[in-house]
């Protein structure tokens, strides 16, 4: 494992931060978030990024991706972190171009993986219910045999991007019992097959999942992702990848976050000083310094872990994703604070970051669902 | 003893006759900061509201303690701890609340003049006008004596033009008390006016902020050539430091008190343990399935339960005769990081569920946590901010320099 | 509960506070360390404290006590715990006098309260044994009924104080087995009664506590404190009385190691100005400051609740015991760090209250233990 | 790469024939701490290591990459990471270690004439002298310049005055290089040079310092008339802060790097998870029975996780051709932080059984762990303290002033 950005590394991310810098600064999302927009990111720019090769980074180049890694794609989802970018990284490459990739048909990837890899299409995976909130295998939804197909029933939740996804790939079970390990199929649906209705979730953050209900939904055999009952250890697997990807973006946010409350420390003068001057706000400056610092060595080697499929990946994922949901959080508090009244107003950016790390944090897991993991993965 | 047996037993006839019967055990009468506010353009919840205020207005309760002079009710300490426990036992609200009795009010009295109390007191406790605060300037945060809002003399008038910032609901207001620049060339703090402006004279204007929470009472308030009175100077003129500071200390005590009250679980199970049951489940028995989160809960408690008998130690200490010294600072530091760090462990324990915005798939109490959350972030900046309460107890308290 | 002192718990306070500070200072605690004592604390010191009446505090009149409560007797453990004196308080008054007090006979009483009392003994309470930690009930030793006596086997541990005492008072089982609730009984054992064996624990605060092996120990029925098998709610309520008693001593102790911290901060240079004035270290003393201050009020209404019985009063020794456990250590790790080189070296005094504070957090349970019991306590 | 490969058969070969039968995979080979120190009054632990000492000495690989004319071996950085690598595989301790060769040894490279290097570093690689390190004061803690220890010129000498503390091994050590003041009258970084004194020189006095843990290392060293040449002056008169400061980078950097390494469980079950498994038991499946430590037991690896994979992704970077900026800095303040944290943790997970003194009624490996606890509380002040590492950020990488 090098822990140090290859060349090559270095380049896609340069190019990643001057395009969001000059094509989705902060204000973009802002705009986004004010016209009442429902879809939740701008299918144009997802297009833009996908034509820069974005979407396709971790997948085959016969399918038109650049069959690079973990490494190389979070440099862009640290970008995108940065300004709030919103495009569906996470659910379509991360989740469900992960799935396809790995347990997919060749019709199936011809159908759905390189149209997203091409940026005309989003995808989203259900795999969520509600109930014990991390765990991919809380799964009650159903999957009967119809002749040969199947017959989908079942309510999903909290689905990212779910409700303006072109098509979605969903857990339900074709046998055993509600948080079973086994009997856990996945299909994958088009968003307006029918007797699937989705329920937009407005999230704090200005993003949407959904909630998916599917009420006898019929689908052919073809629709089925892998082998029967065998979705379980993919979706632990794209699970963990997606782990990493926002593990990224909330590095990005949090380095963003904390560099314009630094800025505004150097700028703002109170009692005759600047404020950058006040020792107590400057040891506290360096504390979520050093947090980031140790948030992007943890992410950068969670990924490699990825990419190289160390056996310790796992714990890797954990290490990053509950270092970063603690650190997230605080930097974007701390970052209020050092603006004072004016960063809870919603005409400063700081509060945009503030949310999205609460979501962040409560999406695949928490820092103490990433400790236990971490313990359990240990044998303790 | 027997008079104030008497003052108790009339009290509870006079209550039991004149209180409308549809406000009595009303929800939420004892919270001070949700009360009826007055004004010009009153909001009453329901006519029985503006009834109650023109009652205990005639009967000069709205401000109990006041001189009878100015419309209060000239009740002794005793009498009017009486009063609250009558109107407590009722079950009945505050006839009428806002800045007028709690800030401006006071301020009156202590630093006013015989007209400027005679004219603006009786109006307070009838609830016809609404006071609001004119401090804070986009420039001048936590060092308050460096604000610019300018007001120059012109005969006898001050034309003033500038803005002020976290004027809360100046939107709704009649009036506002305001600090003002009238002397540029001396030590900031010597140059400072305290004024009261008519909401209604020209070159006045306000404008709402939002916060990231949403909606808020906060406005920024503009002053463009407004004229006001020399005779609205409060004190004197450049002394307006003096005012404030006594306005200050006030204000903060009462942020430190409703933070000390708002919080925390008395008795049974709090807010927090039954989110952490509905979110997180429980065992036979009750005890919390989640250990770790438990573990948490059970801190948050503790620490809100501390904080409650520090704030009573502090009561029982000025009873018994202590100077409260720089507590205020203290109490307001550890009360708004409570208040913040409990927001923040119920949305953690709501989990997906605790960071809902608006719309369906979430419940009305999860999408107003998560507000409420959002909002709580500002208490550790609002009304003076950690890091200067910080600094008041390092010189104050521990004598260190610096 | 009135949280003021009264005029007369001021007095007391006072008195305490000049009595240590003249004849106890810290100085006093080191000389009795240097100078190889085995005892712990000062014999001759002890009775001239009890002469003051500080031995009698909480017990009758008709005893040679004050009758009078925890709320006066905290005033002088708190003084105490300023110049670290080890005068056997929690083993004399607070965890045997107060057994003797609620569950001994008259004669009981008479032979072994009132030579306490008098500060002509000291005692102790063998309650603990290795194992789970701080749970009374974790009672392995055997009473066996002997004729009209009983005979005692077993091995306690941790006993406080235990190594010098006069007589020690002994939980041992007459029935159930280990970790029951019921069947644990009380017997007071003459110090050096044949069958006692005492193993001196030297802890790092310089105090000791001793193991202690029964084997074969026979003892009268007299001898018995309290009825048989009656002796688990008894333990838990002195013990809840000496972890408050123990608070107050914290309390005395993080203020004291604060303030030594604080006056080092005026006097110290560096960088040609007094330490003092780095806002950095001025914000984390005001954050030692008020966290004191929690402590005490906490402690306070502890202390009161105990004495009027109130229905909350467990659940108020664990806030007080949680809060000064974390607080004492913090506080002690902070002042040292404000001392700078100097306070790791044992020429300092602040060192002893970081020992002093560690012993005190595993003493009587830890944070964690009293969260627990917080929550159990409040149903959850 | 051919040649590398020869160089490493022939030092596979060497050290096959040549080093004592019995150092082969001896424990604690790798402890950089605790190696031979040589000196005068060597002690050694057995007959061997002394025997290994000079046979790497004979062949000049006690300090491997110094130049061969000072008793070094000349060997480039692959070839010395080949040499370490098969010092590894064989399990043997570094010959000789101490300050001569992490501290005076590369001053004296960088800093110091022919004349120098000739006379001191062949007797380092030799072990014949060990060294010690005069640079805080009494007076001078964190402020090190402020340093008073005085040296007066008379003819060729230099007259030395004063006190230093923290003088590790000082009692054991046969010269000392110092920070002298020689010129007060200078701003006062200015008036310091960096000068070598025999200790056995009349007048210097060693008084060895006893800790809150115990006994320890470090001393007081007193200079009453000490007289040393002025040839012993490294560098200039009055530039010895040019070459304190580069010492104390090194030494920055070597402590982390000490933290890095000393801390935490790669593989299998670390020794927290050992003590929690002993102290607090643990379940069928061997889940840790308390579910709240367990959660503090796992942040704690985290912790100690997360900072390894910071310290490869400096050394990472480094190689990458990175300039290393504040980074020790960093490193020191959260490399002794952890170390601390780890060991406050361990002794909570043993309880009652943790706070042992002396004596009996507490296993060796608890006593150890008790006295090694509070040693540890040293580390965020010893090296450079927290506060001036957060200081050195704040200012050179964050560009806060102040």
């Amino acid at each position: 494992m090098n822990l140090a950005l290859t060349e090559e590394q270095q380049l896609i991310a340069e190019t990643a931060s001057d395009f969001m810098q000059e094509k989705s600064p902060v204000s973009r999302f802002r705009e986004l978030r004010d016209s009442g927009d429902v879809v939740g990111y701008s299918k144009a720019l997802w297009k833009e990024m996908a034509e820069l090769g974005w979407a396709g980074i971790p997948f085959p180049e016969k399918n038109g991706g650049a069959e690079m890694g973990m490494a190389e794609l979070i440099t862009v989802l640290e970008a995108a972190g940065a300004v709030q970018a919103p495009e569906p990284f996470l659910s379509s490459v991360l989740l469900a171009g992960q799935l396809l990739d790995r347990m997919g048909s060749e019709e199936q990837k011809k159908a759905y993986l390189e149209p997203m890899i091409e940026g005309n299409t989003c995808l989203a995976v259900a795999l969520q219910e509600s109930g014990p909130r991390y765990n991919p295998a809380h799964v009650a939804a159903r999957a009967e045999r119809d002749g040969d197909g199947y017959r989908l029933n079942g309510t999903k939740a909290h689905v990212i991007d779910g409700h303006s996804a072109d098509a979605l790939i969903v857990s339900a079970r074709t046998s055993g019992e509600t948080a079973g390990e086994e009997g856990i199929s996945l299909f994958i649906v088009a968003g307006d097959a029918a007797g699937v209705t989705r329920t937009r979730q407005q999230r704090v953050d200005h993003r949407s999942t959904a909630i998916v209900e599917l009420s006898d939904v019929r689908v052919d055999a073809a629709a089925r992702v892998g082998e029967e009952g065998a979705g379980l250890a993919a979706l632990r697997d794209v699970v963990d990848l997606a782990t990493v990807g926002l593990c990224a973006e909330m590095l990005g946010g949090m380095k963003e976050a904390f560099e314009s409350a630094l800025a505004h420390m150097k700028e703002r003068e109170q009692f005759e000083v600047k404020i950058a001057s006040f020792q107590a706000l400057q040891h506290r400056a360096v504390r979520l310094f050093i947090e980031i610092e140790m948030c992007r060595s943890s992410v950068m080697a969670a990924a490699r872990a990825l990419d190289e499929d160390a056996a310790n990946k796992a714990q890797l994922v954990s290490l990053a994703k509950a270092r970063c949901s603690d650190a997230y959080v605080e930097v974007a508090n701390e970052s209020i604070q050092f603006f004072g009244g004016v960063g809870v107003t919603d005409e400063y950016d700081v509060g945009f970051y503030l949310k999205r790390a609460r979501v962040a944090e409560l999406t695949f897991g928490d820092g103490n669902f990433h400790r236990d993991r971490w313990a359990t993965l240990r044998g303790y | 003893m027997a008079d104030i047996e008497t003052f108790r037993s009339e009290t509870r006839s006079w209550l039991e006759a004149n209180a409308p019967e549809s406000l009595r055990h009303a929800r939420g009468s004892s919270d001070a900061l949700e009360g009826h506010w007055g004004g010009r353009n009153a909001e009453w919840a329901t006519p029985d509201h503006k009834a109650w205020a023109e009652i205990m207005a005639d009967k000069q309760w709205t401000a109990p303690m006041w001189p009878t002079e100015y419309g209060g009710g000239g009740l002794s300490k005793q009498e009017n701890k009486v009063l609250t426990e009558e109107m407590g036992r009722l079950g009945l609200p505050a006839p009428l609340t806002g800045f007028g009795f709690t800030m401006i009010g006071p301020v009156l009295l202590r630093f006013g003049n015989e007209e400027q109390k005679k004219e603006h007191l009786p109006k307070i406790c009838r609830g016809e006008i609404r006071w609001c605060q004119g401090y804070s300037e986009p420039g001048a945060g936590s060092d308050l004596a460096s604000l610019q809002c300018k007001a120059v003399r012109e005969g006898d008038e001050f034309v003033i033009n500038g803005q002020k910032i976290w004027t809360s609901y100046a939107d709704k207001s009649d009036w506002i008390f305001a600090l003002v620049r009238t002397d540029p060339d001396v030590k900031k703090q010597e140059g400072i006016t305290f004024i009261l402006i008519d909401m209604e004279t020209p070159g006045v204007s306000v404008k709402p902020i939002q916060l990231i929470s949403g909606k808020s009472p906060f406005c920024e308030t503009f002053f463009a050539d407004v004229h006001a009175p020399v005779s609205n100077v409060i004190h004197e003129i450049n002394a307006g430091w003096t005012v404030a500071k006594a306005l200050l200390g006030h204000e903060r005590t009462m942020i430190s008190q409703v933070f000390g009250g708002a919080t925390g679980a008395r008795k049974g199970r709090g807010r927090l343990v039954e989110m952490a049951a509905k979110y997180l489940g429980e065992e036979e028995g009750g005890r919390l399935a989640d250990p770790v989160y438990r573990n948490e809960v059970a801190q948050m408690e503790m620490d809100v339960a501390g904080f409650r008998y520090a704030a009573q130690r502090m009561n029982d200490e000025a009873k018994a005769g202590h100077q409260p010294g720089a507590e205020s600072s203290m109490f307001k530091v550890v009360g708004t990081e409570n208040n913040m760090k409990q927001h923040e462990l119920m949305v953690r324990l709501a989990g997906p569920q605790g960071i809902g915005w608006e719309g369906e798939g979430f419940e009305d109490d999860e999408l107003d946590l998560t507000r409420a959350w959002l909002r709580t972030r500002g208490n550790s900046i609002e009304g003076g901010t950690s890091e200067i309460q910080l600094n008041i107890i390092a010189k104050h308290v521990l004598g260190l320099s610096g």
